[in-house]
């Protein structure tokens, strides 16, 4: 790889923010906003997300779901973020956070349905505030950007959080989301999951940039840096942006740090580009396990307790992806019937036309 | 009487007034009421907040506008010129044309993108595209050009009601030129209907936009009785009227200022070659720009299809 | 026998060691080889200055290859997939099909971009899209789609040496499924020139990429005798081919797996409906995609062109 | 306009880099890399865009040429710039630095050809290494990094400089550009006219960064921040780019601070939207005066060399607009014959029906 040439250095990134503590200087910390059975929730989400990831790995080496976004290891990143937030506020995922929406009580059949190329993996977005998953890049972030605006336009207090890459952010779309946000005093939080890679792309192949929170300057907006895999910090950084955007104060941008302890996706072969080792270190301060320590410690935490939240998330999934393979094969019509509310003529004529075709077939 | 650009800007008062969920952005149309003026006294009568100068940025605006539209609003975005607005094409076909495919049908997306759109301005370069191609090829959106003020009204408040995305590309050529009677308050133009503004019985011209007065001009002067048929709505087509109108004279010449190969002209040859293949009596000859940067405005009349290509066209389809 | 996507590799790997000025740019082409490992080996055979993972950025990497052109250099581009290549959009119809004529000619802007395309690969939605039109409509562009490994390794030879920018779109679903003797060393297919892929008498089916071999099939079982026409090319267009086989059958059908509306296939029929109306004994019949967002995988068969509705379309015209 | 509701203020801005004096707490100062004579020749260039802009606007009230974009009160910006480049480097221009070719010798009637719409305004960039003039906005920054990336690539030592507005760094070209050049160390200078309008949007409705130069840090790469209105200040900053970039360095974003001192272009009216007073206040200030006012404190200006560079400046604009005016009506033909090396069978044979049918009409 090419050296950095960076000749005036940027300015020292402050460390990391951290709250939980690994004994050996970091102390375990405190945050607002969540007493007892709130740490509790928010290991329960953990715990959903983490057996809704390992189970669709299971799934898609058995052939019932198609290519899938591994996110193991940034539950943290998720689950800290919106358990940080109201129900009244929005979440734009990107693929990388699909299942998202079991946090506002989405069925996992739903997002199954989704990495299962079945109709039955649409949403409606307004129903639990969780856009729809995002593919290309960095699209959704003029989406956040525009919805956080129109809210506070419309006087409501909610606002959105809006997840992402650390390669998205070289994106225009990054940049002009970004920039509208920070314009329109749109409440609105910016939340990179920056887990050094873009598929096979480090991020000194992607950026220059000492931090991604770096720029935020460049808009105006403050930017935060935390451990991503602490999912403390992340809660407490979100937590004080949300508090930001409800003030009307705008944006903020966090840059949660974290290390791609997987394939990019099943289709993914890593051992081409990645060293193993790197991962495999990284995959033992994992954020799932680092916040059980941390509620152990402070004896919230029984055996019991964690032994029943893998078995309800295990009993959800076991539902969920019994559910998704009872689906009917959906109605070739849906080919037509959802992409306009009032479809072209031409249109509706080819849709009786293929569909009279596919009957006489038999099919 | 009033002129296309009037006629817009007494569009979007009409609407806006109507309905408080319809705001207008882009850059410069607030405080400057737009370079063509469209959105001027918007601001001042709406505030604001309702008609929004934006960030540089085209792709922003569409991309914001996806958003506002989730939060319940109709954005009517500018776009300031029309090869200004390719930077938004990738938020077009992967977010505004897919949305509410994607929500299983849920959620509407009545984004309306208006731009000055075409040539003969006189300007430097790429001040005079004409890309409803790329629009028109776009699933899940919608794509109207007016050729007079009336239908500028008419067919933006269509397009602002429409539960669909729907871009008007505005002649900009006949922004202050076309003059006419528009109607007061609301006016709608049902998208989907085209108009017959001439009658005819020997061929069909069939055009939009600025090349209607084109197609008007060569049926002044030719020796045949040429019918111009006035798409205005090009997504969705009037395929009634098309097919009707050649089903009538047998004959069809269609103009567009775009370029040729796969321009919107192959399309209405391609419904015809599939849809009227009896009726047609000789070749479907379309008179367009051409494969080319549109060039620069000292040549340009040799690019734009004119009168004069366009009587070419039609002695060679008569004489066929 | 090399696979479609071998064969492209093939044609990288002979056009870089034949010309240094070649170098191949775009998201993980580099030490990932590509996410379809068509450009694996390069980085390790040609270094990293010559296959350069790029950040993560589509208007990006083909702005800055037209700055790479102007600096001497011939840059391959990759799209990592059709539907993420509509931010390259802005670039490519602004300065990649207008720099050399704002140039007067004087300077040349050979830059290649390449990208998978084309639906049933089940894969979650845009990464099925066929954006053909958008860049065959954009003057300045010219656009080439193989349906073989050997066209695959001879139109992207005929892209990379060409003066003008050229777009090839390689159709994914059969990168690993078409296989075929493919040249060695130095194979160059003209743009330009279609290929009769079958020989036929009563009817012309025109398709390209991963549509001939549909085509193809509904041949195999149709009643007529049918000729199937692979353009290869786009832009240019072998109409000569196209009429000739047209002249001889009278009859054509056109199959595309694009949304039909504006779509290439409009294109081929406007041409037929221009040129060989007085050939044509029948309606042209356009068998494509819809004017809706590519589906869901588990529906998508019922969007796709099939050989059951190349049979239907054979049977309208040959009944007609 | 919306206040800002900015709560972390951004690190104050450093004061505008400034090296001309004014008599009140600013001494006159001195730049490396200026002889005397390199003081005058500075001066000659600024005087010629000057007297380029001048006669342009009365040539364009006169109807001799379209559509203008006044560039009156830039010219420190662009001659501070362009002085500080060597003859191998490139320069990117925008429509706002139409003119700077002349200052590579480019013919006064070959700008103006442009501006009147006929092909002699087309040139080869090669030539003088400037760019042709790019009217959608930002969409050249990546152009200008992949040459400056290129020029490393092949172990040239050129480097370029690409002008654009404070409008243009909203746009996600601006974004993608400047990232590219940082990560591809590409020896290039982004010289950001920051004029405070973009027509009639403001810098506060355009972004809610402090400086534009705040936006460097986010792509690893040095901000300067200098008094536009300062043509030695402009130089100097450029010189110091221009410097880290040959050594390797990678890019500099320099944000040349000034106002818009007229309007937009000759087709805008700015009274709608524009303080006049502020103008006029600017105007009093404008960098030409400025600059002349330093060369005679120090001696180095008479009167008889203002007088004649101004005279020299005008025989050459009276020849170019001559030149230009002289000019045969151009050929149709050349709708056709520069978009394609080698053109498709089609549009040749279009070519041909065109220009039988323009005969035949004996236009
Ligand atoms: C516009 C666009 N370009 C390319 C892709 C293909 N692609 C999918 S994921 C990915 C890498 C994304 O990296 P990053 O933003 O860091 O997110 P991560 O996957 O690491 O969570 C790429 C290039 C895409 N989905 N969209
Ligand atoms: C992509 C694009 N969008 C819109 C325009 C129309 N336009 C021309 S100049 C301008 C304002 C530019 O402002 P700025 O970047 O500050 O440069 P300035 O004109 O002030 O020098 C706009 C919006 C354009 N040329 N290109
Ligand atoms: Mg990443
Ligand atoms: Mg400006």
């Amino acid at each position: 790889m090419r050296a950095s040439m960076r000749v005036e250095p940027s300015p020292a990134m402050p460390e990391l923010r951290r709250v939980i503590g690994d004994g050996e200087g970091h102390p375990d910390g405190e945050v607002t906003g969540l007493d007892d059975a709130g740490l509790l929730a928010l290991h329960r989400s953990m715990v959903l997300l983490r057996t809704y990831d390992e189970r669709s790995l299971t799934y898609h080496r058995q052939g019932r779901i198609g290519t899938y976004a591994i996110f193991w290891g940034t539950e943290a990143i998720q689950a800290g973020s919106v358990h940080a937030l109201d129900e009244v506020d929005w979440v734009f995922p990107s693929y990388r956070e699909s299942a998202i929406g079991l946090l506002r009580g989405m069925a996992p059949a739903t997002i199954l349905a989704w990495w299962r190329g079945h109709p039955a993996g649409w949403w409606d977005p307004r129903e639990r505030r969780v856009a729809s998953i995002c593919v290309p890049i960095a699209t959704h972030v003029p989406h956040a950007a525009g919805l956080a605006w129109g809210l506070r336009l419309r006087g409501e207090r909610g606002c959105a959080v809006c997840y992402f890459g650390d390669g998205a952010t070289s994106e225009g779309a990054f940049h002009e989301g970004a920039n509208f946000a920070a314009v329109m005093d749109a409440p609105l939080v910016l939340l990179c999951n920056n887990n050094q890679w873009a598929i096979s792309t480090p991020l000194a192949a992607q950026t220059r940039a000492a931090a991604l929170a770096d720029k935020a300057a460049g808009y105006g907006m403050p930017g935060v840096r935390v451990d991503g895999g602490d999912v403390l910090a992340v809660y407490d950084a979100t937590r004080q942006a949300v508090e930001r955007a409800r003030a009307g104060e705008g944006p903020t941008l966090i840059e949660a740090v974290t290390y791609r302890m997987a394939p990019h996706a099943t289709a993914d072969d890593p051992s081409l580009y990645i060293d193993e080792a790197r991962v495999e270190e990284e995959r033992r301060s994992e954020c799932v396990a680092r916040y059980e320590g941390y509620l152990r410690r402070r004896g919230l935490l029984t055996d019991e307790l964690a032994e029943a939240a893998r078995a309800d998330a295990l009993a959800a999934m076991r539902e969920g992806i019994a559910a998704a393979e009872a689906l009917p094969a959906p109605d070739p019509a849906l080919v037509f019937d959802t992409a306009y509310a009032d479809p072209p003529a031409q249109l509706v004529a080819e849709r009786a036309e293929l569909l009279r075709l596919l009957s006489e077939d038999g099919r | 009487m009033k002129t296309l650009v009037e006629a817009v800007n007494d569009g979007l008062h009409t609407e806006m007034e109507r309905d408080p969920s319809v705001m207008v952005m882009g850059e410069d149309v607030g405080i400057l009421g737009g370079v063509f003026r469209a959105t001027a006294g918007l601001r001042e009568r709406f505030g604001s907040d309702r008609c929004v100068d934006t960030p540089l940025a085209e792709a922003g605006i569409l991309g914001t506008a996806v958003g506002l539209a989730m939060a319940g609003f109709r954005p009517v975005c500018e776009m300031q010129y029309d090869a200004f607005s390719y930077p938004c094409l990738d938020q077009l076909i992967c977010h505004v044309g897919r949305y509410r495919w994607r929500t299983g049908g849920a959620m509407e997306f009545p984004i309306t993108v208006r731009m000055p759109y075409g040539g003969r301005v006189r300007a430097p370069e790429l001040h005079d595209d004409s890309p409803e191609a790329y629009y028109v090829h776009t699933p899940g959106i919608k794509v109207a050009i007016p050729s007079t003020p009336a239908d500028a009204k008419g067919l933006l408040a269509a397009a602002i009601r429409d539960a669909d995305p729907v871009v008007v590309l505005e002649p900009k050529l006949i922004y202050r030129t076309a003059r006419g009677e528009v109607p007061e308050g609301e006016h709608v133009v049902p998208l989907g209907s085209a108009r017959v503004a001439r009658q005819g019985t020997d061929v069909t011209v069939v055009a939009y936009g600025a090349m209607v007065a084109v197609a008007e001009a060569a049926a002044e002067r030719a020796d045949a009785s040429v019918e111009v048929l006035d798409l205005r709505s090009l997504k969705p087509l009037d395929e009634g009227a098309l097919l009707e109108s050649v089903g009538k004279t047998g004959r069809a010449v269609v103009v567009a200022e775009a370029p040729r190969v796969a321009g919107f002209a192959a399309e209405v040859a391609a419904v015809l070659a599939e849809k009227a293949i009896l009726d047609l009596r000789g070749p479907v000859v379309r008179v367009t720009g051409y494969d080319v940067p549109y060039p620069y405005w000292t040549i340009e009349d040799a690019y734009l299809p004119s009168p004069e290509r366009v009587l070419a066209a039609l002695d060679k389809v008569m004489a066929f």
